[in-house]
């Protein structure tokens, strides 16, 4: 599902990641931990192609990163679901219009997005908050939101960046179960975070990145 | 074809999300089109000028002695025929002999006891039309005529008058191409810093899997409707405005500014629709992956 | 006082942090103080026009018979210190069988025997100037002067000529006005915007317990420095698009665009900060709590 | 230092805080817990007076709410650190610049500033980031220079939302320890958090906050 082949990316400031190799199969559930400033976010900017490696290849969901055109980008991210670290909820639309996004994009016929929505809404405890804009959400709010929003659209591969930064200790168990029923049901899920008491013991896989690299 | 009214929809809604820049676009539309609108009639109004000129410029054309009052009548409808020519005024000798007593002060025939000033007619020129008047064709068609005996015309007067015109109608047009050109700059202008205001939503849009139609799609629906208000208020401001500008200049000079607020509207909603639009969609691109 | 050099070095900073946005208020001022320039130049220019139009009109005076020629003289210098005159031609009796000559075609002494044109002058008025000429009270002294017989002048004429002029001058003025009044708009539009993709900046600076001074010297500076930077491209490319356009102009009708360009750089420069520097103020006041 | 007398704030969609009684004494360190949307960022923003309450009273430093003047506020906060938790670093100039904002309106000399910045940055591990614009940093990068930027003035009042959420355990750590130190040379803190485990057994008081009340 998801392959880096001796990837390199480095920043003009320096920082980024360096020859990671890694392989990720359908449906697999795999944890990303390590230090801040180790490259985590870097790792998943790369496979959702925001950034393209300099070195090395990166295939996902049978698209390549060499000679990857913008034009194919929106057929790639229409497959993945991403939870961004620092949300990037549309400031000029409520929490509704938010989590509908990606089934508008998609297409989907008006009535189905509503209830789709709802129940989403629902699961996420924020029923209660469908017409408050972003920043009219507390931090955990936000945060769940976009979860809502990357999920809404039933993704082959969910990547989720630090998706409980914000959420209280219970918040958080209960999304990581979310997390492990759409797992069952086929996602990919790869998951970046500091919190490892939250995911160990839980039987998934669990990559290490220290200074850009990967550690096993 | 719900993600096409989808999009529609949110060209709409996008309007009264971003108020103050939808109402940014639209306030600079509706100024800079005004000030074309106002030029465009201001150059459809020049010609009054050079008519004004036209109406005071006039050929003499002295005739022979010995000819019929018929015959002469006969030569001022030939010369009236004349490409150019207005209007023709019959100075018998009868009429030649009282302007010479208003210019003279006294009476010819107590000078001289008889009538030796010729006949003539005064030739006014077309005042209308906004091609420049030559006046040589005019004079050659009259020396061939029989009865003309000597044409007096101030060759360099209308030359003049028209050189005048053409200068300013020049002026006229440099100022509406110029108004033009600031129209189009200050209104993308404009654009290029609403949508710079919202480039992370474009971004974030991006991010989300939208394909570059998808996010520049409302953003042409937007530009329709601004350019299609902004415009559209430039029109019926000044409409209102020459309304009652007529009023109150036709009260002072008896001029009137000729405009049809119609093909106006329509020339005004045309400009505004298409700088709009396209500045839009470029200004967009710009931060379209 | 490092408080206050840190400020103005924000002030500066602010320009190239904010390229688009700076540039964006420079060209948008550079734009519509272009038309302001223009504008009051054409203005300055407007009296041209009547100067050709008073060129064209004169007051013809006959004189009585029986004065010498240095009667006649004298009387004529008189004439050509009146108010509003321009300068006088003497026509004597002589001059006069030329034009009866030139007019009639034929020569007044062989039709007549002796001369009895009377002589007269050639009254032209004052050309410059600007404020409306009055004919009557010319008039009224020249017909206090015992010399004169009869005088002939078009009392039409003159005032159409001056009311076409002032309503001419009116329409300048009225654009002159109306464009300053858009650029008013159109630049503090365009701040507007530019400080409202910047507005979370302010929040955050009097968050951290930033005071309004302190949040809005920066923008001054910058205002300041936009509104003079505009200002001045507007003026050196009207003076080089006039300088160009003289030459142009001049080869055709031998008719030079009077200006000062140091006069109209410091307008223009004046608007332009005050503009610029106001809008800021204002635009900056409305995100500073 | 700090008292809240019977606050109550409601935002027009609902949410807020009500009847809060609170007294927070000079040099104290308090953590602030409780579940996502409770109320912690609500009344923070109440403390360091961006919302004034609807009802009751609040006292900070001898500022008082009622009757707060928008003049006035600017002469709180210069006494105040304020750790956001969206960070609301100013993304038009470096982590530098940033840092060293408070101390300019402050009005310190110049060589002071570059000083007092090199050291803060250095405490927080930053230095090799100086250069680095807000949006070139990670997510914990961005967190440690809120921080930096909060209480490179030497605060009176340390008000620290969520500091920790995208920090990895070892940073949070050290990032407690920090608080500690500036704590025992008395500057009071208040510290919102959903990270019990970070917190607890450290001796210092623990507030709860749910649904927008305090619970003891
Ligand atoms: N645009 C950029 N320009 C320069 N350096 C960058 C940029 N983005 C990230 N970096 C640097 O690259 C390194 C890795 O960043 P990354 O965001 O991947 O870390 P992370 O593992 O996600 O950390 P965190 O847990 O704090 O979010 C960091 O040192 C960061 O400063
Ligand atoms: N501007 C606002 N308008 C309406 N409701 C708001 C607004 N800000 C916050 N709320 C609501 O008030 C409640 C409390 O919000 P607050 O941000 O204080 O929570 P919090 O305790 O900080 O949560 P978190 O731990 O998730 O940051 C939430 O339910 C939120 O939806
Ligand atoms: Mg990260
Ligand atoms: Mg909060």
């Amino acid at each position: 599902m998801i392959h880096l082949d001796n990837v390199s990316y480095t920043f003009k400031k320096g920082g980024g990641v360096t020859n990671v190799n890694l392989d990720i199969n359908e449906s697999e559930f795999v944890f990303m931990i390590g230090p801040t400033g180790s490259g985590k976010t870097t790792m998943l900017r790369l496979i959702y192609m925001d950034i393209l490696p300099q070195v090395g290849n990166i295939v996902v969901n049978k698209f390549t990163s060499s000679g990857m055109k913008p034009k194919k980008l929106p057929k790639l991210r229409q497959k993945i679901g991403m939870v961004f670290q620092n949300y990037l909820l549309m400031n000029d639309r409520d929490l509704f219009e938010n989590v509908a996004l990606p089934l508008h994009v998609l297409g989907f016929p008006k009535r189905q997005i509503t209830e789709l929505v709802e129940k989403s809404l629902d699961e996420f405890g924020l029923s209660n908050k469908v017409n408050h804009y972003p920043h009219e959400l507390s931090g955990g709010e936000q945060q769940r939101a976009c979860v809502a929003r990357a999920m809404i659209k039933d993704p082959d591969i969910l990547l989720a960046d630090e998706p409980t930064g914000n959420l209280d200790p219970v918040t958080s168990f209960e999304l990581i179960k979310i997390f492990e029923k759409i797992n069952k049901a086929g996602t990919t899920i790869l998951m970046a975070s500091h919190n490892y008491n939250l995911i160990k013991g839980r039987g998934h896989r669990i990559i290490e990145i220290q200074n850009g690299s990967v550690r096993s | 074809m719900d993600k096409f009214s989808f999009l529609i929809a949110e060209g709409f809604k996008n309007i009264f999300r971003h108020k103050l820049t939808s109402s940014a676009t639209i306030f600079s539309i509706f100024l800079t089109l005004s000030i074309v609108g106002f030029l465009i009639l201001a150059n459809q109004n020049t010609n009054k000028i050079i008519e004004y000129l036209r109406a005071k410029y006039k050929i003499e054309v002295f005739f022979k002695e010995g000819f019929t009052d018929d015959e002469l009548n006969n030569a001022i409808n030939q010369i009236g025929s004349i490409k150019g020519v207005r209007s023709t005024t019959l100075i018998s000798k009868k009429d030649a002999e009282k302007i010479f007593k208003s210019q003279f002060g006294e009476d010819i025939f107590d000078l001289v006891g008889f009538n030796p000033l010729p006949a003539s007619c005064v030739v006014n020129v077309e005042k209308d039309g906004i091609e420049k008047l030559e006046i040589m064709p005019i004079i050659k068609r009259l020396e061939m005529l029989p009865v003309v005996d000597e044409i007096k015309y101030q060759s360099g007067l209308i030359s003049r008058i028209e050189s005048y015109y053409e200068r300013f109608s020049q002026i006229a047009i440099l100022c509406f191409i110029l108004s033009l050109a600031i129209s189009i700059f200050v209104i993308s202008n404009t654009i290029r810093l609403t949508i710079f205001s919202r480039k992370n939503l474009i971004v974030s849009f991006q991010l989300i899997g939208a394909t570059r139609s998808f996010v520049r799609f409302p953003f042409i629906v937007e530009g329709l409707f601004h350019g299609f208000f902004g415009s559209m208020l430039s029109a019926i401001a000044l409409y209102f405005l020459i309304d009652y500008g007529n009023t109150v200049i036709d009260d002072i000079i008896s001029f009137k500014i000729n405009f049809d607020p119609y093909l106006l509207s329509a020339t005004l909603i045309f400009i505004g629709i298409m700088i709009s639009t396209i500045g839009s969609i470029r200004a967009t691109s710009k931060y379209i992956k």
